[in-house]
């Protein structure tokens, strides 16, 4: 099984080339059987690795090819294969095949089925080449092709100009940290004489101590990537926008797999990150900082994509969080039930907009919960890990992730509260969506409950979600054990409680209606304090006048290319000899007579030398 | 000394005469300045002691040449008309520049020309001696000069003919 | 005066003898096909004489300097001498108009070019150029009708004659400075009348300078050029533009370099600003230009500014070197401009209207033979490689940096950059589309065409022979 | 030897204010006809300075350059005179500026 | 002789190209295609006979035994100027992108000339006749020769077949590049006199000239007049505004050749002439050469972004890609010279490709104003998904050949200069933006209703096994460049010993 992982991304992108070159020759059930199986076999294949791995716990290294080979830079095609990789390959295998299982039924009506499920086998294949790979270049092939596919994918229905603004948007906020990024990886070339990881950490660690400044920079620029890739703060506008993909696509990437490979990013080089924890701390303090934000603007999102969109922001962040108080397998616990609730809540929400023609106004639904069933348990069961209640997978892994964010000294304690702020903001506003969607008054009549299609991954997620909590995820061997101590009982308490006090308020608040919150809404400063949350703080607004304008402005400054000018000016220069020198071929003998005796008169006085009056 | 006083007269006389020529508006006036100029110079020819060279210039430049424009001009018939539209033509306006321009230039050869010294020769050169040297190293230059009166003679022939046939063309178109 | 000096004068012979049988059988019987074939029969004959003569070259009395280099140009002006007369047979109006005389003065105008280029002496080239120049004040004006070849015949005479006013007296003021009039007499005695009157020798030799440079239509003695060419006869020009103005440039040569004036900074001076002014003047007045004839005197202007940068060079470098790339130079050019001329000549004739460059349009599609060499021909001018003005240019370059005359190639580099666009014009209206499709040339001249083309590309390809040749003169 | 010849330079600048004067005639008339003699009074100036140059230096080469000035001068004005005949039948005016088609 | 073969077989091509469209009307293009494949076919042919180039020695660059093919014969040896022809790694790559490239481009062309189609074929094939000189001549005037002399068939192309502006764009064109050529000659010129003032001999032989003695401030300057005339071929900021407008008004067949490989003689005379002839000087000057190459990268992505025109962004977009070139070359190290054979490689096929679906686009709508396209794809799939795969390959993404390239610059830019590497590094962002804002205009957003009705024609096999072809190149250089590589390594290592020598010798001296 270790010599043929290179399988297992190689299925997909296959399909996804035989869908690119025949798709449009292929019947629709065929074009579904091969996207599905393909992302399956892998799946299968990956299983029957992790059963491997388990029994033996053998970290596989298998070279291919070297790629290029120039002075001391040869990166190779080459794959690495530990617990980290397992768990990421379980998710993007598993959770991918589940939601391309959905996808046939979601895209069954589109003209472009082929193309779809090219992109997405696609993504398959390159999300696994990221997790897989062995040196930091061809992680960034992999990097760079799940943002191509992201951004074909987000902007599959291109016939909207909206939908391509986002997609273009989604690739070029990611490619500003991508580009930082490899300026990372120049520099520790530069530095190391190699890209590939494991080498390099160990070089890492010989060559530089805890605390130098290039580790430093370093890791803030791969951060920078990180950043860009899982939509954290600063570079996090693409991924609210990106929502006008198809729903599975933004349950698989923007949710699943793809976002998060910022934090597999980090957890991977973790090795270097300890040898700076300066940019561990911005790490943490980006995490949290993005969660709250993200989470203050979910509360006032009525898109039901945004609300879960913003949530993903708001959870990838508690990764970072986790990352950054160097709780790793903690971080990556996190990254492996979000997979699992994330998904499940936007398969749901593509099940509710699949059946109510695409309408995502959460105030224009209500009442869902007798008409489609199987989508309220499902996004009952999501919500409730998502806030973290407690037996749900969630509640693990968000718990680990603030207790061990409470043992870090100094700034502890205040991440673990801020995180209990954004825990209860996210208990309130995952329910203030099940409460308002499938409580109350119906406004919308869905057609149809959802297919077996639909329903199976959705059914097979929900139990993940309830579950997920009990796998013990196989990373020990990977990152530094913890110190293993705990914090006082009562810290634990907190941190249970207040998921479900924030469950309660949603129901007093959108529920019930006991809970009136008109009047704080309608002030000045409430309004106002809403309206900035719904922009998402603005923050768009301010890109948008910062740099989206200006650079257009300039462009369109420059477009009649200034450079010509001088030229431009040669050329004018030009035609003002001609034509002074032309105004003078007057046709009159006089004055051609007068320009010979000037030029006797100029001649004479130079060869005489006499305007040197030297006689 | 009595030559140098002659040179004196003579060079007044052909630069006043000149420079009438150049100014007046009737043609045959300035034309009679002209051969005045041209017999001064050919005095001086005679004091510098080019007496064959003095006689030439009477000759064939105020006699022949001279002529030549004389014959022009009458065919042309240039009348009073003429003459005041040449008066009109000479404003300060016109001359200003081109004096300018004369003057420099004279200023420079000045400049130039005061700078040598050494008196002409004594010795008249005679005729004789002009003979032997032009048929003796410039014997090929005497043949040339013939080519080129020859291309002269052509070239007026062709041009002065077809004046003439004009004349005859339009008498026949009179007819 | 000996046997072996008539054979050394073999070719001013023939053609003087051309000029007689010329007018004697138009005393017998005015026939104007017989007189251009005995005129073709002359030239080629004079052709055959200064291959004999190049057994005999000697000084011919002082006035005559007959050597290897002198009959080349002999030979080199018989050709063009000879396309002109092609060209020449088929012009003018048709009504049967008497051109013996225009024969009968193109050989005394060769006869005077060759005079020139033989010269050694200032009796021989005042005579050489009067000769030549009074012949062709009648040969521009000889078309019966139209005001143009008539005004540009008397701008031609009385600007021409100005200028050999000047030049005598520069004459004058170097004979009175020196009391030689031949060139080596001049350069044997230059210096000491140097020490005594540097000023006198010098504002001789700058207005010897001024009149020979208006012949070669130097800045800013340029000015007639552009009407001249534009109102003479198109053969004419053509004749005006490669054997008067060759043969003025040699004579220029032989007048600086037997002369010794190369040693006086002064008259450098000169030649650099007049050298400068000509490239620039020249290839800017060309920009716009819609009369292609004009464009072409432009760019003659701008030709000989380059060329004067090889005399320049006298100075620094050896003289052998020099000669040959005159040599080459003037070959180059002459090839080049008879080959433009010749299309000008067979496409647009003596029409004004047809002369512009618009009136070029479509030329490739309809007359192929004569837009490749037209557009072969402006390449050349403008120096492209593979042709033979490349590789004149490659010399003029070349003595530029051996000598060190920066400024001179800044100039140079200048006004060939320039000098692409117009030459391109031409090049480009001639690649458009048209519907048009004109008349077609007679066989020989299309013929001569061909060779004139074939002859630009094998001295800009494979240049090695001439090259060896022109070092040997 | 007579100790009071006239001076060369004396001559020479008589010949150079002929050859001025020549110039500025031929600059500031508009008759054709004013121009040709113009231009013979240059050729004079010039035939004078070289006739003096060879009393200076003794020769006889000044006198036989002036003749072949004289020979110029002459097909020069012949040919000069010609063309005048043919501008006054094409132009109908002698008036050189207006002989100006060609420019530009 | 094989090489002069090489160029012998493209000159008569095209003479018979000519001849070939009295039979008929389709005849010159195949004619055309024959020829060229005719000439890949046989230098494949030859050089199977010869020593796998991987495996070659590191040829000595001043010891012609030593490269792969050599040729020397007289051809003006008054002046030492010979026909001197030799072929190394990089060379050889060079000929085998211009016959492969050259072979598209009349593919590119298979339809859309109407008139004149017999010299319009010739031209093709001649200019490649003269870049095929460039890039194997190694006596400087017969370089200069092919510089000047394959520009000349291009300009005909342009003003010929062109678009509605041709005339101004052919000039222009033509313009720059002879005036830029010029001050070449006359460096040519000084240089080759400087030699001769040394030794006494004349020639123009680049083994000769090689170690040239001469003053510091003379091979500054000589060294200016090379660097000059090659950045505007290249092009480089700021002597690149030729290019846009010479881009867009060729004819599909010149852009690609224009794009693909005429550009690309700028870059190979910077690595064969302006940095081996003169280190020193070019070792002070790539200071400034590295932060014109940086202002290209930006510059022509800040324009290409402002543009409406498809082809004008194509072109812009070039300016771009081409300032890497001249950030990897005046880098100076192996890494970096690497990178910029390989974009000339890569920058080639995936650029060459965009024009000929340009073309493909003006031949289908009748304009290049991306203004009224928009929801292309709806109706041209597989355009739209070709065009996309080359948008991506431009804006470099990694698994295709301009991503290696533009790393290995970053990577070799990093060790000599860290800012311009971060200035040029933000050309992949603005690069992105261009890249698909081109997507977002023409062939996604709403379907314009002009075309509904227009039956366009999505590509033909023709079309998409040119394409195919360029794909895969792009895909093999993206995965696996190994073999271009090699066969640069051994080039590129002598030339930086050989540069590397006399400042090693001043750098002692200094001590």
């Amino acid at each position: 099984m270790s010599e043929t992982i290179w399988l297992i991304p190689l299925i997909p992108l296959l399909s996804s080339v035989t869908l690119m070159l025949f798709g449009s020759r292929l019947k629709a059930s065929q074009i579904g059987i091969l996207g599905v199986a393909s992302v399956g076999i892998a799946a299968l294949l990956t299983l029957l690795l992790a059963v491997e791995f388990m029994q033996n716990q053998q970290v596989i290294q298998l070279s291919l090819w070297t790629w290029m080979e120039v002075a001391g830079f040869a990166p190779g095609i080459s794959f690495y294969f530990d617990g980290l990789t397992l768990v990421m390959m379980s998710v993007i295998t598993g959770v991918g095949f589940l939601i391309h299982l959905f996808s046939t039924e979601f895209m069954e009506k589109d003209p472009s089925y082929a193309r779809y499920f090219a992109y997405l086998n696609m993504f398959v294949a390159a999300m696994l080449i990221l997790v897989m790979a062995d040196n930091l270049l061809l992680l960034y092939l992999g990097w760079e092709g799940v943002g191509v596919c992201s951004y074909l994918l987000v902007g599959f229905w291109y016939q909207h100009n909206a939908n391509g603004h986002a997609a273009r948007k989604a690739f070029i906020v990611t490619r500003i940290g991508d580009t930082a990024m490899a300026l990372g990886l120049l520099l520790l070339f530069t530095q190391l004489g190699t890209l590939d990881i494991q080498t390099m950490v160990g070089e890492a660690n010989q060559t530089w101590q805890v605390g130098d400044t290039i580790p430093l920079i370093a890791c803030l620029l791969l951060v920078c990537g990180a950043v860009g890739k899982s939509a954290q703060l600063p570079l996090h506008t693409w991924l609210p926008d990106a929502m006008a993909g198809p729903t599975p696509v933004s349950a698989l990437i923007h949710a699943a797999t793809m976002v998060t490979a910022g934090v597999y990013l980090i957890a991977r080089t973790h090795g270097l990150f300890l040898l700076a924890p300066t940019a561990m701390t911005v790490v943490a303090v980006i995490g949290i900082t993005t969660s709250l934000m993200a989470a203050f603007t979910a509360l006032m999102q009525t898109d039901i994509k945004r609300i879960l969109a913003y949530s993903t922001i708001s959870q990838i962040g508690y990764m970072f969080l986790a990352l950054g108080v160097g709780a790793w397998s903690a971080g990556i616990f996190h990254l492996m039930t979000h997979a699992f609730f994330k998904a499940l809540l936007f398969l749901g929400s593509g099940a509710i907009i699949h059946c109510l023609h695409h309408e995502h106004n959460i105030f224009k639904m209500g009442g869902l919960r007798t008409r489609m069933p199987v989508t309220f348990w499902s996004f009952m069961i999501g919500s409730a890990a998502l806030a973290a209640l407690p037996m749900t997978s969630g509640f693990f892994s968000k718990d680990q992730i603030l207790l061990q964010a409470y043992q870090l000294p100094d700034i502890g304690p205040a991440l673990w509260v801020a995180g209990l702020l954004g825990a209860l903001l996210t208990a309130i506003y995952s329910f203030r969506l099940v409460f308002v969607v499938f409580f109350g008054k119906a406004n919308t009549e869905p057609d149809k409950d959802t297919g077996w299609r639909m329903a199976v991954p959705l059914s097979v997620l929900c139990f993940l979600a309830m579950v997920g909590g009990w796998f013990m995820i196989p990373v020990t061997e990977v990152f530094p054990a913890s110190d293993g101590s705990h914090p006082a009982h009562w810290v634990e308490y907190v941190s249970i409680s207040v998921p479900i006090v924030g469950v309660l308020l949603a129901y007093f608040i959108f529920y019930s209606g006991r809970l009136k919150i008109d009047g704080l809404a309608n002030s000045a400063l409430g309004k106002s304090l809403g309206q900035f949350w719904l922009s998402g703080w603005g923050i768009d607004w301010l890109y948008d006048h910062l740099f989206v304008k200006p650079y257009y402005g300039l462009a369109n400054m420059l477009k009649g290319e200034p450079v010509d000018a001088i030229y431009g000016l040669i050329v004018a220069l030009n035609q003002t000899f001609n034509h002074w020198l032309s105004v003078a071929q007057s046709g009159r003998i006089r004055w051609y007579l007068a320009s010979m005796v000037a030029g006797l008169i100029l001649v004479i006085t130079l060869a005489a030398n006499l305007s040197g009056g030297s006689l | 000394m009595l030559e140098i006083v002659f040179f004196y007269i003579a060079a007044t006389v052909a630069l006043v005469a000149t420079v009438m020529a150049m100014t007046r508006a009737n043609a045959i006036h300035a034309l009679i300045y002209l051969i005045v100029s041209l017999l001064a110079v050919a005095v001086i020819f005679f004091l510098i002691g080019a007496p064959f060279a003095a006689a030439l210039e009477i000759v064939i430049y105020a006699g022949a040449i001279m002529v030549l424009f004389v014959f022009v001009i009458m065919m042309l018939n240039l009348g009073e008309k003429g003459d005041k539209q040449e008066r009109q033509w000479l404003q300060p306006s016109i001359w200003a520049g081109p004096a300018v321009l004369s003057a420099v230039l004279l200023i420079e050869l000045v400049m130039v020309i005061s700078q040598t010294n050494g008196p002409v020769s004594v010795t008249a050169v005679s005729a004789k001696e002009v003979g032997l040297a032009l048929f003796g190293p410039y014997v090929l230059a005497v043949e040339i000069a013939s080519m080129l009166l020859l291309a002269g003679l052509v070239g007026s022939f062709h041009l002065g003919r077809r004046y003439l046939e004009r004349d005859n063309l339009e008498k026949q178109g009179g007819q | 005066m000996n046997a072996t000096m008539f054979s050394a004068l073999a070719p001013i012979l023939i053609l003087s003898l051309t000029a007689i049988v010329l007018m004697i059988q138009a005393s017998i019987k005015r026939d104007q096909s017989l007189a251009w074939v005995i005129t073709a029969v002359g030239f080629v004959l004079t052709l055959c004489g200064a291959y004999y003569a190049r057994d005999f070259t000697q000084s011919v009395t002082i006035l005559l300097q007959v050597d290897h280099w002198s009959l080349f140009f002999t030979s080199l002006i018989m050709i063009a001498s000879l396309v002109t007369l092609v060209l020449s047979r088929d012009i003018f109006s048709p009504e049967g108009e008497r051109k013996e005389e225009y024969y009968l003065l193109l050989v005394l105008s060769v006869l005077g070019a060759v005079v020139l280029i033989q010269s050694s002496h200032m009796v021989s080239l005042l005579l050489g150029m009067e000769l030549m120049g009074v012949a062709l004040y009648a040969m521009i004006a000889f078309p019966e009708r139209g005001q143009l070849p008539l005004e540009a015949a008397i701008k031609y005479l009385v600007l021409s004659a100005c200028a050999s006013a000047m030049l005598l007296y520069g004459f004058a003021l170097i004979y009175a400075a020196t009391g030689e009039l031949s060139y080596a007499g001049i350069g044997a005695k230059g210096a000491l009348a140097y020490i005594e009157n540097p000023m006198l020798i010098m504002a001789g030799s700058a207005m010897v300078l001024a009149g020979i440079g208006f012949k070669l239509s130097v800045a800013p003695f340029h000015m007639w050029t552009p009407d001249v060419y534009q109102g003479a006869p198109t053969p004419v020009t053509g004749f005006l533009a490669t054997v008067s103005k060759g043969a003025v440039f040699v004579a220029l040569s032989r007048f600086y370099i037997d002369g010794g004036l190369d040693q006086y900074s002064g008259l450098n001076t000169a030649l650099v600003v007049l050298a400068i002014a000509s490239m620039l003047v020249g290839n800017w007045l060309a920009l716009r230009q819609e009369n292609i004839k004009r464009l072409l005197a432009y760019s003659s202007i701008a030709h000989f500014g380059y060329l004067l940068v090889v005399l320049i060079a006298l100075t620094y470098v050896d003289a052998g070197l020099v000669s040959q790339s005159i040599t080459f130079y003037l070959t180059a050019y002459m090839v080049t401009t008879l080959a433009a001329f010749t299309v000008v000549s067979t496409v647009a004739g003596e029409d004004t209207a047809k002369q512009d460059i618009s009136a070029f349009e479509g030329l490739f599609w309809h007359r192929p033979l004569e837009a490749s060499a037209l557009t072969v021909a402006m390449l050349s001018l403008a120096g492209i490689p593979l042709t033979a003005g490349f590789m004149a240019k490659f010399f003029v370059i070349t003595l530029g940096i051996q000598s060190g005359l920066w400024g001179l190639l800044a100039a140079l580099v200048v006004g060939s950059a320039v000098a692409i666009y117009y030459y391109l014009r031409v090049i480009y209206a001639m690649s458009k589309s048209t519907e048009s499709t004109g008349e077609s040339a007679n066989r020989l001249e299309k013929l001569l065409a061909l060779v004139l083309l074939a002859s630009i590309l094998v001295l800009g390809s494979w240049p090695q022979p001439f090259i060896a040749y022109a070092g040997g003169l | 030897m007579d100790g009071l010849n006239i001076p060369l330079n004396h001559i020479l600048l008589v010949s150079s204010l002929l050859f001025a004067i020549g110039m500025l005639g031929l600059m500031i008339r508009r008759n054709i006809i004013f121009i040709l003699m113009s231009l013979e009074v240059m050729l004079n100036a010039a035939a004078l300075a070289f006739v003096a140059a060879g009393a200076h230096w003794g020769q006889p080469d000044g006198q036989v350059v002036f003749m072949l000035i004289l020979t110029v001068a002459a097909a020069e004005v012949a040919v000069g005179l010609g063309l005048v005949l043919q501008v006054q039948k094409r132009f109908k005016t002698l008036d050189m500026d207006h002989a100006n088609r060609m420019q530009g | 002789m094989v090489m002069i073969n090489l160029i012998v077989i493209l000159l008569v091509g095209g003479l018979l190209a000519i001849l070939s469209e009295r039979i008929s009307d389709t005849m010159p293009r195949k004619v055309a295609m024959g020829v060229v494949l005719v000439d890949l076919l046989y230098l494949l042919v030859c050089l199977s006979g010869m020593p796998d180039i991987t495996q070659l020695q590191a040829p000595v660059a001043n010891d012609p035994s030593s490269w792969l093919m050599h040729f020397k014969a007289d051809w003006i040896p008054a002046f030492g100027i010979s026909i001197e022809l030799a072929l190394d790694g990089i060379s050889l790559l060079m000929v085998l992108l211009t016959l492969v490239l050259g072979a598209i481009a009349i593919s590119a062309s298979w339809t859309d000339i109407v008139v004149r189609k017999g010299f319009f074929e010739a031209n093709l094939l001649w200019s490649l006749a003269g870049v095929l000189g460039v890039f194997m001549s190694l006596d400087l005037m017969l370089f200069f020769l092919f510089w000047e002399v394959m520009l000349i068939p291009m300009y005909f192309m342009i003003a010929i077949w062109g678009h509605e502006n041709r005339g101004y764009a052919a000039m222009k064109f033509f313009i720059f590049t002879q005036a830029s050529g010029l001050l070449m000659l006359v460096s040519i010129l000084a240089l080759v006199a400087v030699n001769h003032g040394a030794t006494g001999t004349w020639t123009f032989s680049y083994f000769d000239l090689l170690n040239t003695e001469m003053a510091e401030q003379t091979a500054h300057w000589i060294m200016l007049g090379f660097f000059i005339a090659f950045v505007v071929k290249l092009p480089g900021f700021p002597f690149h505004t030729w290019l846009p407008d010479a881009h867009t008004q060729a004819p599909t067949a010149g852009s690609v050749i224009l794009a693909g490989i005429l550009l690309k003689t700028g870059a190979y005379g910077l690595i064969r002439f302006a940095v081996p002839l003169f280190p020193e000087a070019a070792l002070n000057f790539s200071y400034s050469a590295m932060w014109l190459g940086a202002a290209g990268v930006v510059y022509g992505a800040v324009l290409a972004f402002g543009q409406t025109d498809f082809k004008r962004l194509i072109a812009y977009s070039s300016v771009s890609h081409m300032g890497f070139v001249l950030l990897g070359i005046y880098a100076w190290n192996e890494l970096a010279l690497q990178g910029a054979v390989m974009q000339m490689v890569a920058h080639g096929f995936s650029t060459a490709a965009l024009f000929m679906i340009a073309g493909s686009l003006q031949e289908r709508l009748h304009t290049r104003d991306m203004r009224e396209m928009s929801g292309l794809w709806q109706q041209m799939p597989r355009m739209g998904a070709v065009a996309m795969f080359f948008v991506v390959a431009s804006l470099g993404l990694p698994g295709l050949g301009n991503f290696v390239a533009e790393f290995l610059v970053l990577l070799g830019l990093f060790q000599v200069n860290v800012w311009i590497t971060v200035i040029a590094a933000t050309g992949l962002i603005t690069g992105a933006a261009y890249s698909l804002l081109l997507m977002q205009r023409s062939f996604q957003g709403e379907v314009n209703k002009k075309w509904a009705d227009y039956g366009l024609a999505d590509f033909g096999p023709r079309e998409m096994l040119t394409m195919g072809v360029m794909m895969i190149a792009l895909i093999l250089l993206g995965i696996y460049p190994q073999p271009v590589l090699d066969a640069a390594q051994p080039v590129l290592q002598s030339l930086l010993e050989l540069t590397a020598t006399p400042a090693l010798a001043s750098a002692e001296a200094m001590q």
